[in-house]
C-alpha cells in the first residue's frame, strides 16, 4: 500500500487510513518486524540486538533488544538466524553486509550509535557506496543501516554526531532522517525494500514522541520531502529533530503574525530539490535548520541549491540555524546550547524578515 | 612478591577509593545528579590497581568508557572526576568530557574514551613518544573483552610488537560486552592467546586479586621498561552492576555467576589476606575505609556545589588557533 | 592425493593462462595500452589455482588490487579482463572499474579491490549468505601479508570463527607489501599462527606448489563445506615484478633471493612432475601452451580493437534508484 | 621568514626573495626536510616511507621513498628513529600519532591516497578532531597527515577521491590544499608548525608541475585564501588543482573579453570567508570550481557563505562546476569528463554572463 500524504497535515487523522498513535521507537520496531515478515531474505545484525547471545538455553532471551528497544521481541520471531547478535566489530559487520548482499541476502544494520559509523567508514565509502559502479553496474548493493544521532542525551563527543552530511556527499549511498513515527515507518520500510545502500538516522530526541502511524504498512518514496506546515512569508527548511525545532518556531512566528511555510526534507540523498525550490519562490525568504555543525553541511547544501536554483525569487540572504563548529560538549547547558532551537529559528527568522 | 607496606596500603586505598566512588556515583545518578550515561567498574578494581601501582606519574594510561578505576588508579582527583561528571565547571574537563572522557595528563592519564578500543593505539603513541624522547616511561592500554574485536586493537598489538614498544595491553575480561557473553563473541579460549600470533607473551591474570595483578604486571613493566617490548595480559574479571546505570544483568546472566564472581570480591579477599599475615591490621583498613568515605561524600558535595559551565565554554577549546571560527549560525 | 587428468590440465592451463596473461599485460602497460596501474602477480599462480581447483561457481572469492590471478582462477574471461584494463566498454565492468576492479558475478568473483584488506569481509559475507540460504557454498578470500595489518581483517576472522562461517582465508604472503618486507612488518612468526587466537587452523603450504596448495585447500574447502568453520592458508610465495609495473624490486630486495624463488617456480616444477610421474606428456603441455598463447594474444587485439565506453556511462551505476540525480554541476 | 605574497603576481618573480624553480613534489620534500632539521620533535610515519625496512644491513636504503618520492633521501638525514616506515595500518597509526602528539611528539604521517583516510576515519574524528575539547583543552594534537587526492591517474574509484569537505566537516580538523609549489611549501611548513591537526591534500595532477619557490623557509597562515587573477567580471573560486583550472579559464575568459578574479582558496578550514566576499562584492558574480563531488561539498559551502553573506551585492544565481555525483571511472575519457576541466568552467561562466 502506498498512502497518500495529504501535505496540509500529513500526521494526523489527514491519513485516509485506521491507525493509532505510537511512539517513533514503536513504530520503529513495527516496521523491522513487518518487513522481516515481508521478506525473507531480510535480517538484522548489530550488537546486542537481541542480547545475551547463546544463552537461551538459560532461559536468556531477547536480553538487550537492541539500542533503544529497536529490535527488542524480534528473536522470538524470527530466530537467531535473522536476528544476528554480533561482536564489536562495525566494520567487518559493514563490509560483511556487503558480501551478504552482493550474493542475495538483504541486509539490516544496527549501528548503534551514528558516531560508529567512523569505525566501519571505509567500508561504506568504498565498498557499500562504490561496489556498483566499479563493478559496471554488475550487482546491487540492497542494505539498510540505522543509527541513532545527534545530542541531548548527555552522551558528550564520542555519542551524539549528526554528520548526515558526510553520508549524503557520498555518491552511491542514500540517507533519510525521518521526523516522526509516521515517518520513520514509510521510510525504513522504504529503505529496506530499496535496492541502493540507505543509512536511516533516528534522532535520540524523538524516540519517545508519539505520532498517528496506519495499521497497514507502507512507504514514504526515498528522495520525497514534505510540507509539514503551509505558510507565506518564510520558508524553513528542517530535517530529523530540527523539523520538530521549525514546527515550534512556525508556531511561535504565528502568533506574532509570520506565516512560515515548513519544509521537512526527510531524504538528504536523494534530496527532494523541488519542494524547497517550490517553497522558496513563494515565500522568497529562507532560512534552513541543521543540528549539524555548519561547514559542507547538509544545509550549506540546501542553502547551494536555492541560491543557484531560486536566485531570482529570492528577497533576502539565505540563512542556516546550525550547530556551531565545535564538538558536542557533554555538561547540560552546553549541550542544550548546542542544539538549535525555536528561538535562536524565530530570532534569526525576525531579524530576516526586519522585525527585530 | 615483596611489597612495601605503603605500596600495600595504596592498593587497598585505591580499590577502595574506587569502590565508594562507584557505589556514590550510582546513587547520584539514579537521583540525576550526574548528567549523562555512567558506566561503572566496581568488581574490577584489583586490575587498575595492580598495574598501576607499578606506575608513576610519567607513564601514561589510556582508558575506556568504564574509565572511573583506571583514573582513580592513575591519581585522578576524585572531587574533580565527580565534579566532571556532575557537568560542573570545576571538572577535569571543565564539564565538556563527562563520565566517558575524564583526561588527567598532569597525572599521565590519556582520557577515558567513549569508542570501544580507542585506548590502545593512544597508548601505544604514548609509548611511542616515551621511546622516542629515550625515557623510560610507558603506556598502558586498558580495553575490555568486547574491544578485542575492534580491528584498530589488532592493528596497534602488530605494531608495538614489532617496534617492540614499552607498552602493556591490559584486557579486562569482564566477561561481557554490554549484554553479549564473551564466549559468544570472542573467538578462540583466552584472549590472552592472541598473543602468540604477534610473538609477545600473553597472561592469563586472576582479575580479582590484586596480588595476582601485581605480580603478572610487574613482570610486564619490567619488560616494557627494559625495551623488550608489549605484553598481552588477560585480566579475568566482573563488573558488578550491568553496563550502564539503568541496565538490569540479570536479564543476560544468571543470579549464581553474579555470586560466584562477588565471593571472591577483591576487597575482603585483599583485607583477609593482609590481616592473616598481619601485614596490616583491621583498624588500619578501618580507618582508610572512613579516609575514602569522608573523601567521596566531599567529593559529591563539591561536584553539587560547583558551577555549571558558562556558555562561553561551548566554543572554546576545539584548536589552539583558528583564525575564522563559525560559531553557530544563529 | 588423487587428481582427475582433467583437474591436472585444468590446473597447468590456469597457470600458464596466469603467467602468459600477466607477462603480455606488462608488455602493453608500458607500450601504454592499459590506462592505470597494472599489479602482476606472475610467480604466485599456484595459490589461486591450487585454491580454486576446489571450487565451482557457486562458491565465491574476494580478491585485491593484485587479482588477475584470483580472477583467472575462478574463470573469469580473459578477453574481458583485458579489455576492463585497457578500460574499454566491453570489458568486466565496461572499463569503469579498471584492473583493480575486475569482478564477475555469474563466476563468482566478487571483484578485485584497491583496500587493503576489503577482500575479507566481502568473502565472509558471502559465506554468510551461503549459510543464510542454506546451500553449500563458501567464500575465499586472497589476501596478501600487508593485508594482515589492517584491522578489518581480524574482525572478519573473529565474526567467521564464533559464526563457523565457510570461508577460508588464503594469505597470500609474497614476503612484500610494496617495498616492506613481511619480518618488518608483521609480528610473529608464521602469519597461520594467528590462526591459533581465534581457535581455527592455520596452515603453512607452500605456494610455490600447486600440489601442496591443492592439498591443503582440500581440506580446508572440506571442512568449509561441512560447516567446521573457516580456516587460515599462508601460502609462501612470490611476486616476480615489482608492486606494479614501474617499480623496480631490487631496491627493496637481493638478486640472489629473486633467484632462488624463480629456481621454485610453480610452472616448470608442475611440468617435471607431471611428464616425470607420466600423467601429463610433453606434448600435451606444449599444445595447452600454444593454446593459450592464442588465447591471450587474442584478448590482447579484443580489448585493442574495442571501443571506449561513451560519456554517459560516466553517469550510470551509481544507484539502482536515485529519484534526483546530480550529473555534475556545469 | 615571513613572505609578502605579493596578490598581483604571488607565484613568480613577484616574490621579494631569491629562489628557484622547482616541481610541487619536489618542494614538499624539501619542506620536510626543512621542518625535520627545525624541530627534533617533529617525526615522520607511513607505508614505504623509506622502504625496505629493515634491510640497511643489506645495504638497502631509502628504497622506496614515499609515495610520489614525497620522502625520498630523508631516512639518510634523519635515521629510521625519524621516518618510521608502518605496516598497513592506517587507523592504528593515526591513532598512535594522536597518543603521540598527546605525549609531546609532533608526528606527520604519510597517508597515501587520500581514499585511504576512511580506514583511519574514526582515529580522525574521535580521536585527533575531539581530544582537545572532551579534555577541556588540557591538551593539544599537533599532527600533521598528508595524501594524494585527485583524479586524472587512471586509478580508478579507490584511489581517487577529492573528499575535503569531509575533513572540512569536523570541528577540530584543519584542511589545506595547495596548489603549486609556492603554496605547498609555505602550507605545509605552517602545518607542521601548526599546534592543532591538520590535513594537506596533495592533488595528483600538480605533482610534476613546477613554480617558483624562495629559498628560505617560509609559512603561509592557515585560513588565509589569495588571488591569483585580478579581474571585476566575475569571480572563479579555486582550490587544489581547480586553481589551475580557474587559471586556465581566466585566461581563456580575458581573451573573450571577460575579466575574471580568480580566487585560489588554499585554506578549507579555516576557510577564508573575507577573501571570498571581498572579491564577489566587486565582481557581483561567482563560479564555485571543485573537483569534488557536489553535495555538501566545499563548493556548497562557499556557496551558502556567498549567499548569506554577500547576498546584496549577487547579481546572478551562485554557480557550482563539480565532479558529478559518482565514483571517480577508471577509463580515460570517463575520467576525463569527470574532471571540471577550464571548457566547463568557461561555459558556465559565459551562460551566467549572459554571454551564450
Ligand atoms: C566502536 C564502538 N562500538 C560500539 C560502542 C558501544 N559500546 C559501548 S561499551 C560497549 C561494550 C564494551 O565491552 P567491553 O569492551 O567488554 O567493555 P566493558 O563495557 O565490559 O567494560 C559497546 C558495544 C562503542 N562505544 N564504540
Ligand atoms: C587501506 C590501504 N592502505 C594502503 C594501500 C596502498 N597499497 C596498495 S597495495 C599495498 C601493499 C599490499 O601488500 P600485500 O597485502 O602484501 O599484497 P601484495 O601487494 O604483496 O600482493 C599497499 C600498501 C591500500 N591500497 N589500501
Ligand atoms: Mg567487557
Ligand atoms: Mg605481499
Amino acid at each position: 500500500m502506498v498512502i497518500e500524504v495529504k501535505q496540509a497535515n500529513p500526521m494526523g487523522p489527514g491519513i485516509d487510513a485506521p491507525g493509532r498513535e505510537m511512539r517513533y521507537r514503536e513504530a520503529f520496531n513495527k516496521t523491522l518486524r513487518d518487513e522481516l515478515r515481508r521478506d525473507p531474505n531480510v535480517f538484522i545484525m548489530g550488537e546486542d540486538v537481541a542480547g545475551g547471545a547463546g544463552r537461551a538455553h538459560l532461559g536468556l532471551v531477547d536480553s538487550w533488544g537492541g539500542p533503544f528497544a529497536a529490535t527488542k521481541g524480534l528473536i522470538q520471531e524470527f530466530g537467531a538466524r535473522r536476528i544476528k547478535d554480533t561482536p564489536i566489530s562495525e566494520a567487518a559487520m559493514v563490509g560483511a553486509a556487503v558480501g551478504a548482499a552482493l550474493t542475495g541476502t538483504r541486509p539490516v544494520i544496527d549501528l548503534m550509535y551514528f558516531d560508529f559509523a567512523t569505525v566501519a567508514f571505509d567500508q561504506l565509502l568504498s565498498n557499500a557506496a562504490k561496489s556498483r559502479y566499479m563493478f559496471g553496474g554488475q550487482t546491487k548493493i540492497p542494505i539498510t543501516l540505522f543509527a541513532r544521532s545527534g545530542a541531548g542525551s548527555g552522551h558528550a563527543a564520542q555519542h551524539s554526531e549528526s554528520f548526515y552530511s558526510i553520508i549524503a556527499h557520498i555518491p552511491g549511498l542514500k540517507v533519510v532522517a525521518p521526523s516522526d513515527a509516521y515517518t520513520v515507518r514509510g521510510l525504513l520500510a522504504a529503505a529496506i525494500r530499496d535496492d541502493d545502500p540507505v543509512i536511516v538516522c533516528n534522532h535520540k530526541k524523538l524516540m519517545n514522541l508519539s505520532g498517528f502511524v496506519p495499521d497497514d504498512s507502507y512507504t514514504i518514496e526515498l528522495g520525497r520531502g514534505r510540507r509539514v506546515r503551509e505558510g507565506s512569508d518564510v520558508t524553513l527548511v528542517g530535517m530529523s529533530w530540527t523539523t520538530e525545532v521549525c514546527k515550534q518556531a512556525a508556531d511561535k512566528l504565528a502568533a506574532e503574525g509570520v506565516s512560515a511555510d515548513v519544509i521537512d526534507i526527510l531524504s538528504m540523498s536523494p534530496l527532494d530539490e523541488d519542494i524547497i525550490l517550490e517553497s522558496v519562490k513563494k515565500t522568497n525568504k529562507v532560512v534552513i535548520v541543521d543540528e549539524d555543525t555548519p561547514r559542507c553541511s547538509m544545509a550549506s547544501e540546501i542553502a547551494a541549491v536555492i541560491a543557484d536554483k531560486a536566485f531570482d525569487f529570492l528577497d533576502a540572504p539565505v540563512k542556516r540555524v546550525t550547530g556551531p563548529h565545535t564538538p558536542v560538549p557533554y555538561s547540560r547547558p552546553l549541550e542544550t546550547a548546542f542544539i538549535p532551537d525555536a528561538a535562536a529559528v524565530v530570532g534569526t527568522t525576525k531579524r530576516l524578515l526586519g522585525l527585530e | 612478591m615483596q611489597i612495601s607496606k605503603e605500596k600495600l596500603a595504596w592498593m587497598y586505598e585505591t580499590m577502595y577509593r574506587i569502590r565508594r566512588f562507584e557505589e556514590r556515583l550510582l546513587e547520584e545518578t539514579v537521583k540525576g545528579n550526574a548528567m549523562g550515561v555512567a558506566h561503572t567498574s566496581d568488581g574490577e578494581e584489583a586490575g587498575p590497581t595492580g598495574i598501576c601501582a607499578h606506575l608513576t606519574e610519567k607513564d601514561w594510561i589510556g582508558s575506556t568508557h568504564r574509565g572511573h578505576g583506571h583514573c582513580i588508579a592513575k591519581g585522578v582527583e576524585t572531587n574533580r572526576m565527580m565534579a566532571e561528571i556532575f557537568g560542573r565547571l570545576t571538572g577535569m574537563c571543565k564539564g565538556k568530557g563527562g563520565s566517558m572522557h575524564i583526561a588527567d595528563f598532569s597525572k599521565g592519564m590519556l582520557g577515558a574514551n567513549g569508542i570501544v578500543g580507542a585506548s590502545v593505539p593512544l597508548a601505544v603513541g604514548a609509548a611511542l613518544s616515551a621511546r622516542y624522547f629515550g625515557s623510560d616511561a610507558i603506556g598502558v592500554a586498558f580495553f575490555g573483552d568486547g574491544a578485542t574485536s575492534q580491528g584498530v586493537v589488532h592493528e596497534s598489538m602488530n605494531l608495538a610488537a614489532i617496534w617492540r614498544l614499552p607498552v602493556i595491553f591490559a584486557c579486562e575480561n569482564n566477561h561481557y560486552a554490554e549484554s553479549t557473553p564473551v564466549e559468544y563473541a570472542v573467538a578462540g579460549s583466552d584472549i590472552a592467546d592472541r598473543a602468540a600470533g604477534y610473538g609477545i607473551p600473553g597472561v592469563v591474570v586472576d582479575g580479582m586479586d590484586v596480588f595476582a595483578v601485581y605480580e603478572a604486571a610487574g613482570e610486564a613493566v619490567r619488560r616494557a621498561r627494559a625495551g623488550e617490548g608489549p605484553t598481552l595480559l588477560e585480566l579475568k574479571t566482573y563488573r558488578y552492576h550491568g553496563h550502564y546505570h539503568a541496565d538490569e544483568p540479570l536479564k543476560y546472566r544468571l543470579k549464581e555467576e553474579e555470586d560466584l564472581w562477588k565471593k571472591r570480591d577483591p576487597i575482603p579477599g585483599f583485607e583477609q589476606r593482609v590481616v592473616q599475615q598481619k601485614l596490616m591490621t583491621a583498624s588500619a583498613l578501618e580507618q582508610i575505609r572512613a579516609k575514602i568515605d569522608a573523601e567521596i561524600e566531599a567529593a559529591v558535595k563539591f561536584a553539587l556545589e560547583s558551577p555549571l559551565p558558562p556558555i562561553e565554554e561551548l566554543y572554546t577549546d576545539v584548536y589552539v588557533n583558528y583564525s575564522n571560527p563559525v560559531q553557530g549560525l544563529r
